[in-house]
């Protein structure tokens, strides 16, 4: 029952904030924080409660499930489970939830009810995404996520350059995800056909559909129609259009998520339903999705260091770390798919932060353009400092949780496929070139106007240094995540083993 | 003479049908469109009553009967409308009422 | 009796002809009731007396009236000089041709289609014709009705002289109706 | 966790920094001198304090495991052995006198908190670098390294070329780190462990000698240990490094971090060992180094980038030992080139400060009576540099070199190491003399304002000065046990005829420079002023044009590639289908002309078609 409440939690404040706009502007924004607390300490006891051992055990491999028939003419239900990918992905939300309200404590001025109701939505969106199993539930919230980020990038974003307002960047990332959602949709409603016509029975529960052998032909297109409608969201390069623009327009809060969040669904997305359920296919496709793994990686951190607005170049360097993972998850080993996870969170901590420091410099200097700053070390007195731990942490610094997932998804990617592993480690030397040039650019050299800045207050502070500190225990420490997706891990990895042993056998056969 | 095929007298009502359709398209003025609209329905009866008769069932001239009303309500609109339409534009012609264009 | 309707069939054939190509709006509705009077003459030709004399009364007898009604009241001059403009070919081949086309088409089809009877001329009584009307089409009838009705507001509204949507756009010429 | 004296000796360093980062300004410019000051100076006394207490056998401290996933198990693990000691040694004993000297260089400097912070955070890498027992441990201090160099040379951040010279240091030792990574991903493939102890018991197990794989990792290896000590092909880094502050440059330019890379070689021999022909490779690599530092540092007008040629010299010769097999004598010359360089460096440095930051030869001249203390530095460090015999410490440590290399009969090497002496010697004298004799070139040298503290000044420069000494030399302990008998053992005779051979070069040196420098100086300016000698001066001063090279072949193309990238093109293609959608608006809407009448012909076009379409269609109609 707890994991309908964790969806609904989100969705309620929403409403009740977008209300509270009557009572004065400060009471949407502690409602939204209250209720993100809410979420975050939710899935926190869940975690400390919850004992992750591996699926061969008694129990089923979920921690918690809850299933209620929604719509039995079609084997529709409302089928939640949460295991340990999902509790960590949750409380993720939660957290960046909490942040992306509190970093726009002063940035978001007007209808500050219908912004939190948006911030929400989204967030509600994104708990449902990673604890719906059953594919229709998933799809819905898989829509469901957009049309509040629409509006957040719409309404409450500040246009670039006069080309490119803040509403087309909204309608471009609006139509990406939408059209490739379709994608998705269409390969749903195909395995359930295929099931159905299979087994006479209509449903559209994971593990029934799991097991449907579909046609080789047609399965190869399903599992494209999964991979697209993923590689749209998680950007992989001839996808990615949509994410420089948005994050240059987005609010802070919105860039928050977009990063923090967003991106991680549609990794979940794989891990969840295009590996396991097109075990084959995917494993046959996966040189292709390396390749374009790598591409991301090159082409996203050759981008980075030509772009002028310093969002921007945080969203391309956003591209360049999603490739590594997108690597990790077709390489089929256990420790690249755990190195993936971390590296996700690893990425949302350090996406968040700095786009919470490029907010609070947008607070202070009005303008997101790098030539227009330089030298801001000697004038703004701790942001900078701050700016230099996140830099190190998104140029894969050891002790910082980036390198942890970055090192563990090429040593696990290194048997397998070590010509990627290597043309990877060249992203290595290109994340240090764009992370310093984003350093070199904002902070060091002379100053292009003179004059103190003010330094961050309380809150500021605080976001900072709890993002630092987790950066910095996760890379030092990071046994507890390990544990907790160690069930999730192996047997994503197990179905690249079997599948190819399958295939092989298949080989023998025919 | 022992009758007359059937066939004679839908290939009447064809002629007439095609003649009205050739009238309706070539013409620019609204009352020759309506009178040619009004050749082609009554083209249709005459196709029905040669059924009816040929079959010799009652059912065709009934069928006549409504295309007459069916064509008095037609001529009825279409005329009221041409009131209009030499009121707005001073002429009959169709061509000056094009403001819907895409 | 076959030759009554070969014959009809022409004038009537003709008489559409002429409607259609005529410059002058009267001399059109002329041929048309003309056509319309040959083609109640098939009817009579063909045994069908009732559905004749109806032809006569309503069709040639009503609609042509109002026709003629309009005509006179528009009292339209022979816009002549804009037919003339019209006769390059270039206008009027497309459409005759695509005419033509069509009954090719219909011809091709009646050819094919197994209608072999025969009209050998007995009568069809208007009797027969009222009990099938107020027999099984009873409701078919109460619906002419209504239409009739519909299209009696609707001609009667958008016909009217005064129109308040055509006062409001000529409001600012000059009071009154006039068309 | 134990709190034994090695763990202590790495976290004071760790608190410092701490302390001074998260200070953010509360702390004045003595209290962060004070605190970053003496947090080495506990971590030194520790390491004495463990040096002391160690029993000889390699003691492994594993704090806790950092990762654990399958057989992926790298721990947060301490190994302390000879070696280990040793350079924890050297990183906090040099280290602490660096910082004292510090303390003295850069008052009057605005963020000196900043300072301490970085050269703490330097230290504690250093050492976490040279106690990790864990591959994975060691790349952590191997990074922290690189990224507290970027800090300390970007410094001055005001100007640009500093931040670049930072920007380029970085990128350059970034290269070499991921050839290290890609060396430790093929080790843990093939043999399952990261663990040194471990690697290198299973090494010749699974790989025969010579074998592609021991190859291809013991030249991963090398990649990443040329990046950090900056030899032949990732050294251009090295020079421009110079626009940090001079403790700095002492500090981590000639002391530690640049000796990071012996260190690993050292410490994965066997890795080398299965591998003969890469450890020729690296014993060239040395070769070519020390000789081209050497010649480059001929033609140098400022000071430090004459000192930091010397040091890739040095370093060379380093490398050299470890080509023939010779780990302990490099480490010995590692130790002894250590207090040496650091002398020269902070020498340099008081020289620097008392002529108001005037760095250029040419401007200085004179100043052997004004600033004596520092002209004492520079004697008795030029002197070990040049391994003046039997004095200084120097001479030990290199002859030993030049030793090892004629026992293992590797001839080339060993007429390369001669030849560096004699240039060495060359460089050495020129330097000396150029700064402290002659005329001073201007105002600045007319009249310095000499150090006078004596604690920060003083007692490091004459600290190191007696290290730099035969003392320095009789202080190293011999690590011959910890590693593979050197090719040195096996030969008894050759050695006096070696030692004859190494004290002739450095005589013949510094004869030859004192003979150009002192009688012929006119002769020497035109010659290198004119034709051939001018441009052979600016090939040296210019480094044989590596930068230029490098420059040319991968920075330009990059910028051109990222000027050219910066219109997304890729994102193009997806405009594609916008494009289409419009290209079918604009058809269609010719089609809707408002005419009734061409309505109608379409309508009855339709209609036509249709009733073809049944009437051609045999038996439509049935």
């Amino acid at each position: 029952m707890i994991l309908v409440w964790l969806i609904l939690i989100p969705f309620l404040g929403g409403l009740l904030c977008w209300q509270a706009e009557r009572w004065g502007e400060q009471a949407p924004r502690w409602i939204a924080l209250a209720t993100m607390l809410f979420v975050l300490v939710i899935s926190v006891v869940l975690w400390l409660g919850g004992d992750f051992s591996l699926p061969g055990s008694y129990e089923s491999q979920w921690l918690l499930e809850w299933r209620v028939p929604w719509i039995p003419r079609f084997g529709i239900e409302i089928h939640l489970a949460m295991d340990g990918l999902s509790l960590i992905l949750v409380a993720l939300t939660g957290f960046l939830g909490t942040l992306a309200v509190l970093c726009s404590w002063h940035e978001i001025a007007h209808r500050v009810g219908f912004f939190h109701l948006n911030l929400l939505f989204i967030l509600g969106g994104v708990v449902g995404v990673f604890l719906a199993l059953d594919l229709f539930l998933f799809f819905l919230f898989w829509e469901m996520m957009l049309v509040p980020m629409y509006f957040l990038i719409a309404l409450w974003g500040h246009s670039g350059s006069p080309g490119q307002t803040r509403i087309r960047a909204a309608t471009r990332f609006f139509i990406y995800t939408q059209a490739s959602g379709l994608l998705m949709l269409v390969a749903i409603l195909a395995l359930v056909f295929v099931h159905y016509s299979n087994t006479g029975e209509l449903s559209f529960s994971y593990d029934v559909l799991r097991g449907t052998d579909v046609p080789e032909p047609l399965a190869f297109w399903l599992m494209l129609g999964f991979f697209i409608a993923f590689a749209v969201k998680l950007p992989v390069v001839p996808f990615h259009g949509w994410l420089p623009d948005a994050h240059a327009q987005a609010p802070t809060a919105g860039s928050v998520d977009l990063a923090g969040i967003l991106l991680k669904t549609a990794a979940y997305g794989m891990i969840r339903f295009a590996l396991p359920l097109f075990p084959e296919q995917s494993a046959a496709f996966a040189p292709v999705a390396m390749t374009l793994g790598l591409v991301g990686i090159i082409y996203g951190a050759v981008l980075a260091c030509g772009q002028q607005d310093i969002k921007r170049l945080i969203a391309y360097t956003s591209i360049s770390h999603m490739g590594f993972v997108l690597i990790a998850l077709y390489s089929g080993s256990e420790l690249a798919i755990q190195g993936a996870i971390i590296l996700m969170v690893a990425h949302a901590f350090s996406s968040a932060g700095l786009f919470i420091l490029s907010g609070q410099l947008y607070e202070r200097i009005h303008t997101r353009d790098m030539r227009t700053m330089g030298g801001l070390w000697s004038r703004i007195p701790v942001l900078p400092g701050f700016t230099l731990c996140f830099v190190a942490a998104s140029l894969g610094m050891p002790a910082t949780a980036n390198f942890v997932g970055e090192f563990m998804v090429l040593f696990g990617t290194f048997p397998s496929a070590p010509v990627v592993v290597v043309i990877a480690s060249v992203g290595l030397v290109l994340a240090a070139i764009y992370s310093l040039l984003l350093m070199q650019r904002v902070h060091y050299g002379p100053e292009y106007r003179p004059g103190p800045l003010k330094g961050p207050d309380a809150r500021e502070y605080g976001m900072m240094l709890t993002l630092l500190v987790l950066t910095i225990a996760v890379g030092l420490y990071p046994q507890p995540l390990l544990d907790t997706t160690a069930a999730v891990a192996a047997p994503v990895a197990e179905l690249f083993t079997d599948a190819s042993d399958l295939a092989a056998r298949a080989g023998e056969v025919n | 003479m022992n009758g007359i095929p059937m066939e004679h007298g839908l290939i009447l009502a064809s002629i007439l049908f095609s003649l009205g359709l050739a009238g309706l398209m070539l013409r620019r003025s609204m009352l020759f469109v309506l009178m040619s609209l009004e050749v082609m329905l009554n083209s249709a009866a005459l196709a029905f009553v040669v059924g009816a008769t040929a079959w010799s069932q009652p059912d065709g001239q009934a069928m006549f009967l409504l295309v007459i009303t069916l064509a008095a309500a037609e001529a009825s609109v279409g005329l009221a409308l041409m009131i209009q339409l030499y009121q707005r534009y001073r002429s009959l012609d169709l061509d000056a009422a094009s403001r819907m264009r895409g | 009796m076959e030759i009554a309707f070969y014959l009809s069939g022409l004038v009537a054939v003709l008489a559409t002809v002429g409607v259609i190509t005529g410059t002058s709006p009267v001399h059109a509705v002329v041929y048309l009731i003309v056509s319309l009077i040959a083609v109640a003459m098939v009817f009579f030709a063909l045994g069908a007396p009732f559905a004749g004399a109806l032809e006569i009364i309503v069709y040639a007898g009503a609609i042509m009236v109002l026709f003629v009604f309009v005509v006179m009241m528009l009292n339209l001059r022979p816009d002549a000089e804009r037919e003339l403009t019209w006769t390059h070919p270039r206008h009027w081949l497309g459409p005759s041709l695509l005419a033509l086309v069509l009954l090719g088409a219909l011809l091709a089809l009646l050819r094919q289609g197994g209608v072999s009877e025969v009209i050998d001329g007995e009568l069809l009584t208007a009797r027969a014709v009222g009990l099938t009307l107020f027999g099984p089409w009873l409701m078919v009838v109460e619906l002419a009705a209504i239409l009739l009705l519909a299209a009696l507001v609707t001609a009667s509204h958008v016909g009217r002289r005064s129109n308040p949507l055509n006062r409001k756009m000529t409001g600012n010429r000059k009071r009154g109706g006039t068309p | 966790m134990m709190v034994t004296p090695v763990v202590l000796s790495f976290l004071f360093p760790l608190m410092g920094t701490l302390v001074l980062a998260f200070s953010s300004g509360r702390l004045g410019a003595r209290g962060s001198s004070v605190i970053g000051v003496g947090s080495v100076g506990l971590a030194a006394l520790a390491t004495l304090w463990a040096v002391l207490s160690h029993t000889g056998d390699r003691e492994i401290i594993t704090l806790w495991t950092w990762i654990s996933v399958g057989d992926f198990q790298p721990t947060i693990g301490l190994g302390v052995d000879g070696l280990a000691l040793v350079m924890m040694a050297v990183i906090t004993g040099v280290g602490f006198l660096i910082h004292l000297f510090a303390a003295w260089y850069m008052t009057g400097e605005a963020g000196i908190t900043r300072f301490y912070a970085w050269m703490n955070l330097f230290v504690f890498s250093m050492m976490l670098l040279v106690l990790g027992d864990n591959l994975l441990l060691l790349f952590l201090g191997w990074e922290g390294v690189g990224l507290c160099s970027y800090g300390l040379i970007g410094y001055y951040y005001q100007g640009l070329d500093n931040a670049r010279a930072a920007f380029k240091a970085f990128v350059v030792t970034r290269i070499g780190d991921v050839f290290l990574a890609l060396g430790l991903f093929l080790v843990f493939m093939e043999l399952g462990t990261l663990d040194i102890a471990t690697v290198l018991t299973r090494a010749p197990e699974f790989w025969a000698e010579g074998s592609a794989t021991a190859n291809l990792a013991a030249l991963l290896v090398l990649g990443g240990a040329l990046g950090k000590s900056a030899q032949v092909p990732l050294h251009t880094w090295l020079p421009d490094a110079m626009a940090g502050p001079t403790p700095v440059s002492a500090l981590i330019h000639a002391a530690t971090m640049v000796t990071a890379g012996i260190y690993l070689i050292a410490r994965l021999n066997g890795l080398f060992l299965l591998a003969p022909d890469v450890m020729l490779l690296v014993g060239v690599i040395g070769a070519i180094s020390l000789l081209l530092a050497a010649f480059a540092a001929l033609a140098q007008t400022d000071i430090k980038r004459v000192l930091a040629y010397s040091t890739m010299s040095q370093i060379g010769y380093m490398f050299l030992a470890l080509g023939v097999g010779a780990f302990d004598a490099a480490i010995f010359h590692l130790v002894t080139h250590a207090f040496f360089k650091a002398l020269l460096f902070l020498s340099a440095g008081a020289v620097i400060i008392s002529c108001h930051h005037e760095q250029d030869m040419r401007k200085l001249g004179g100043l052997w009576r004004k600033l004596p203390v520092a002209y004492g530095g520079f004697i008795v460090g030029g002197a070990a540099l040049v391994a003046l015999p039997l004095v200084s410490a120097g001479f030990f440590s290199k002859d030993e070199i030049l030793w090892q290399a004629m026992a293992a009969d590797r001839n080339g090497l060993l007429i390369a190491g001669l030849l560096g002496a004699v240039l060495t010697g060359i460089y050495t004298v020129r330097l000396v003399l150029g700064t402290f004799h002659g005329e001073p070139g201007s105002d600045h040298a007319r009249h310095p304002e000499p150090g006078t503290n004596l604690i920060t000044h003083h007692l490091p420069l004459v600290v190191l000065a007696v290290l730099s000494t035969f003392i320095g030399a009789w202080l190293y302990p011999g690590l011959g046990g910890l590693f593979p008998d050197a090719p040195g053992e096996a030969v008894e005779g050759g050695h006096t005829l070696l030692q004859v051979l190494a004290i002739g070069a450095v005589v013949a040196g510094l004869a030859l420079a004192g003979w150009l420098f002192l009688m012929r100086r006119p002769w020497l300016d035109d010659v290198a002023s004119k034709g051939a000698g001018a441009s052979l001066w600016k090939l040296w001063h210019h480094a044989w044009g590596f930068d230029a090279l490098f420059d040319r072949v991968l920075v330009r193309p990059w910028q051109w590639s990222v000027r050219m990238l910066r219109f997304d093109f890729i994102n193009l293609i997806m405009n594609l289908p916008a494009l289409i959608a419009r290209g079918f608006n604009a058809g269609l809407v010719r089609s809707q002309n408002g005419r009734t009448r061409s309505y109608a012909v379409v309508m009855v076009f339709g209609a036509t078609v249709i009733l073809l379409a049944l009437a051609l269609v045999p038996g439509g109609v049935a």
